[in-house]
């Protein structure tokens, strides 16, 4: 009967009394999940995310070994390839043998704008400085700003591993959260004639160019910034899969079971990081904060610096398209469309969004090898 | 290997056992009332969120009937019901349709929008 | 020519002869592969352990490191994953993403059947001490009971790994062969008249009903049992991407391409870790005993408490339904369908047999969460 | 956490968000170059693959022209004509069908061959 | 200002001005995706490992660990699978899970000439250890001469890690180059009437062979030499599941995302490994002259064996099956088919190749585990 | 690197050549001799399960002979016979379509049982 009742007093009932942290970082948890069903914001990385924050906050005795901060337990082996940064990668090996290009190669113009989107990176670096974070810290919580999840955790893990549950957290929620923190900024940017303004259809792209282009663009990323050489390498190769046209079955597995496995574990165990013990510190909050101000920042500096290009520019660039240049593919390019459509229903923007969007991941990852390169530690 | 009750009782195993089939057997227990318990929670939920929507349409009805002009129920002839009908039969089944594509869309999620709108253009430009 | 001879000598051939060991291993591995092949009896998992025991017992000099026991070997990196108990609760995250639970939410009576028959969990624990195993081992023999063979895994792995080898093939041994052991207890407990009885068909369970099932299970679970936390977390991860409807990709994955990667190595690698050396010993036998009567006990218990809560209710349950609860998913349940059917082969029972069956495998793993936080060493 | 610009200067936060947006500018800029200037670039390759061949062809022909008997062209009746222009195009075909097929061969590479050989063999032995 | 140009001096641009090794191995990595795309060349091999280099080469300073060589580096811990040699066995298991055995089970007599063609590995050893390598490198080296890449990298991970790239570089370019390589030995040694030899068509296997094939090959071949074990395990493993009919889902997962998520990132770390700075020495060149070496006698032993078989045989074979025997499957058996065609287009020799072809695969793995067991250092 | 044939005695290269080659050609014949042995052996055991089977079954027929009625053959009028055929036709369907289940239910095991028993159950509902 002894034995009852205690083994009671070491059930998660009994503990969580004395953990309302976790309680409410499972609360977090339920919402996360309740969003990704209910509203369909990124289903695939909510739900993964919120199911392990779920999970990861249940209370347990000490002497067990259950959490990703626990050494030998499951989660930490699987956690492993956070802090590694194995799975980053790999999901960019999946997302380049996914992602088709030619819009991008048919309207070269429109890569800039995925590079203006990248000031959201190194403002909120300044701003974090500024607030007293560590350079390393302020390098990683920047990169929230490149809405690219892989990239962020990928940082993280190298700068600032003390931090990788809030940043990617951050990192996931505002790219969930895309399609209700744009919107206002783009209206408020732009006029309705600019909202109106409509693309030419872009041209015909040749196998030839598609197969180059990963190859291409992957040495002069890569001799720019090695930092970036293992994300963009990985998104270039797959890419490469997928375009050689001889290795169809490779990039099938690449951008099926390979990236769903991945992110899958990738999900649940960011969400597993977030016990409420190191997660619900004050810093997290800041970082929270700092990650709004980036998303803001980002979609501004796109919106304003496709403006700018107009000035110079005779066949002008509908300006929307610059806020797709955040990345946070796809969702940003689906904004894009929508904001557009509600001026002219037949607006067709996606298409032209998507040149920004995949630049925008390709201007994130090149930045974040030149943080790592500037910022790393020893 | 030594045979002996006196192993048992040394590691509680009489205890270890009744703690542990009393656990087992609550936590079914509990998970047996939660889900008899679901639909009828779920239930009354709905209900409750229907009640409000109708008197928010309740309101909005009111409102209005209170704007339209005085004589309006009289001048709806055959015609115009037999329209506004099918306006929104057209209407739901555009959202049923667009709820449907939208799942759609979402089940291979990047896929299809980062492959798809490439397939666009090259549409785009041989049309 | 020396070398020749030598080679010959340091051959399996020549070493064969001073390990007769080996050579029954290797017969039994053969034996399970065509009860795969020839009586189909989970040929999913037998075909791996059977082959994987041929592979193990080929005999070879030390100073090669090639079996799962010898570190550096490609064998012991695979095997690693079970060690350190990663592959079961993969298994259990594609389990998850695989199984309706609709039966049991439309009739959740019938759960307390999968309680009921982990008393053989118990009972064993009891008898193995008895017999003089440690505590630790003693509870990872009991779990053999709970017939789930990614539990068995977990469970040892953690509390006695030195006996893994036999209890995980113990396991699968007799949850292969459940089409054997159960239906003369069944017939020995039950009468005509209780064999004939019909069970109302389950009502329709809505779609709201299977997204909530999984997050409430979990939990109620988890905070009972924390030791549960892994295993109950992925699987109930897993009906959660099922059932949620936004992330299909994800689940389809989880019960294709990953859960079979796993279940391939995973067989493989129990199967390799029956060496003769560490596998034919008295332990290994007294520990098939305990499983046998483990299996009895839990199967009779199930029986027995269903015929008990006929006594309280109403609507009265076939009470072939209790011998389901051992789990042995589905093979357990398929065995109550085929016994009804004798008497009654307008009765199908399959469908409300899966109710106490995957009630069972919930019910295993609280128990192997107890068990675990109970007699952890340390 | 102390809020101050000096934390900036000191980790010369300017420098580094300067020289960042400098190099993604680069970087992006010449990703842009590269991709306007591809079309270009293989449109002339390919002309001068096309007259290298051209000229090739035109040798071959004068090389056969000097090695025909003496007045072949007047012979080319239509029907000639149209049973060379029919083999042409049957060649051309017959390539185009080959080049696909070789691509789908390539698609599942090892598994098709492997398997297919042995089906092979179940075909042979049953005809 | 001063960062930007200390930035410009770190970049690969100013760094590849020191590192002229670099770019002669990225033009190689390119010239092998052109091969792998232009020409078709082994391009689930080729484009993997030519992207691999292209990534491998980029220079970057030396605090960035981001190379195959680098401590904690993403690329380090996906190499880890080439150098524990756990890749090796994975593809075997998907090779096993896809290859098709019947034709050899059809004609036993043509098995002999998959071990003819190993007299490459062997003779290329001796060539080594004359030029000086040292026995376990000979023996690493030598085993390019079986034409089997995982073999070659399975070998030279336990033998001469060392010399694990530019050996499995080698390995895998000759295999491309079959269709270069084989043919002008196979016009040379044999004459048009040999050439003209049609071979019986094979007679039907029972399935009840096909299953029995894997286990007995397996025993008989780990009896012999268990340093073949893990490799060849795997194979009659992959071949086991496929052949049973009761374990589809295993084998389709094993020969579909299994071996193509493996290729993948084998191809593309053994690419990566080609660091100039370890990758273009002396020894390297030796290396690819003694590979190719190795393939001309190992098609020359082939024929050779072949046509002294036809003076003890009534029904001849066509000696071109001899150059089936180095596996490199299945180029090498499409080159006999075409070699055949070109003097009979009615010849269908394919499905007769298969047979040598894929008897090579087993012969190189057992010359591999003879290798390992005598040369195996300590 | 200094090439000597020195490195080869001293590493006993030849031997090692000679060996692997006989070790190699051991295996690979050892399993041509497998191969070629087995149709034969497969034959010969099925003809004495085949032997096995037609004693058991010749048995069975004298032990039901003995048991049936004296007259029984003359009274097989041709209805029964058909009936007779019919009924054994049946059966050998159910049989052949009752194997075809299992083996389709086991290639995806687990997944169709699994999920099958909630479609059964929504079926059942419906019905
Ligand atoms: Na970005
Ligand atoms: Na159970
Ligand atoms: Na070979």
């Amino acid at each position: 009967m002894d034995m009852l009742i205690n083994f009671f007093q070491q059930s998660g009932f009994a503990l969580l009394a004395d953990n309302w942290g976790n309680v409410i970082m499972i609360v977090i948890g339920c919402v996360f999940i309740y969003l990704a069903i209910a509203k369909e914001y990124e289903p695939l990385l909510l739900l993964p995310i919120g199911f392990g924050a779920v999970v990861g906050n249940i209370p347990y005795i000490e002497s067990m070994a259950l959490g990703v901060y626990d050494d030998g337990s499951v989660l930490r082996y699987l956690y492993m390839g956070v802090t590694q940064g194995i799975y980053p990668p790999l999901i960019f090996l999946g997302i380049g043998a996914m992602t088709d290009f030619s819009t991008m190669l048919s309207n070269p113009k429109l890569v800039l704008l995925g590079a203006a989107a990248q000031m959201g990176i190194f403002l909120t670096l300044i701003g974090a400085l500024f607030i007293g974070f560590t350079p390393g810290e302020a390098g990683a919580i920047g990169i929230i700003g490149g809405a690219d999840g892989p990239t962020a955790i990928f940082l993280s893990a190298k700068l600032a591993p003390n931090l990788l549950g809030p940043i990617a957290i951050a990192a996931y929620s505002y790219m969930a959260l895309v399609p209700v923190i744009q919107p206002p900024i783009m209206k408020l940017l732009t006029n309705k004639k600019e909202r109106l303004i409509r693309m030419k259809p872009p041209r015909q792209v040749s196998k030839r160019e598609k197969i180059l282009f990963p190859i291409g663009t992957f040495l002069i990323c890569a001799m720019l910034a090695p930092g970036a050489l293992t994300l963009l390498g990985m998104l270039c190769f797959g890419n490469l899969l997928k375009e050689s046209g001889v290795t169809e079955r490779l990039a099938n597995t690449a951008r099926n079971a390979l990236i769903d496995s991945v992110t899958i574990i990738l999900g649940f165990c960011v969400g597993a990081s977030t016990q409420a013990q190191t997660f619900l510190t004050p810093k997290s909050l800041f970082i929270f904060f700092l990650g709004a101000v980036s998303f803001a920042v980002a979609t501004a500096s796109g919106l304003i610096f496709a403006k700018v290009m107009n000035l110079f520019l005779k066949d002008k660039i509908n300006p929307l398209l610059g806020a797709a240049g955040v990345s946070a593919v796809p969702d940003s390019a689906r904004v894009v469309q929508h904001v557009g459509q509600k001026e002219d229903p037949n607006n067709f923007l996606l298409m032209h969004a998507m040149a920004p969007n995949v630049a925008g991941v390709i201007g994130s990852a090149i930045a974040a090898g030149i943080l790592w390169s500037v910022l790393v530690p020893g | 290997m030594d045979f002996s009750f006196q192993n048992v009782t040394n590691a509680d195993g009489i205890g270890i056992a009744i703690t542990g089939m009393a656990i087992v057997f609550s936590g079914l227990v509990l998970i047996s009332l939660y889900i008899a318990s679901m639909p009828k929670l779920l239930n009354r939920m709905e209900k409750e969120v229907a009640k409000k929507q109708a008197r928010k349409a309740a309101k909005k009805a009111k409102v209005a009937a209170a704007a339209a002009p005085a004589k309006p129920v009289t001048e709806l002839t055959d015609e115009m019901m037999a329209a506004i009908a099918f306006v929104i039969r057209a209407e739901k089944e555009y959202e049923d349709a667009e709820d449907h594509q939208r799942i759609t869309v979402q089940h291979d999620d990047a896929s299809t929008v980062w492959a798809v709108t490439g397939r666009l253009r090259n549409l785009s430009t041989r049309m």
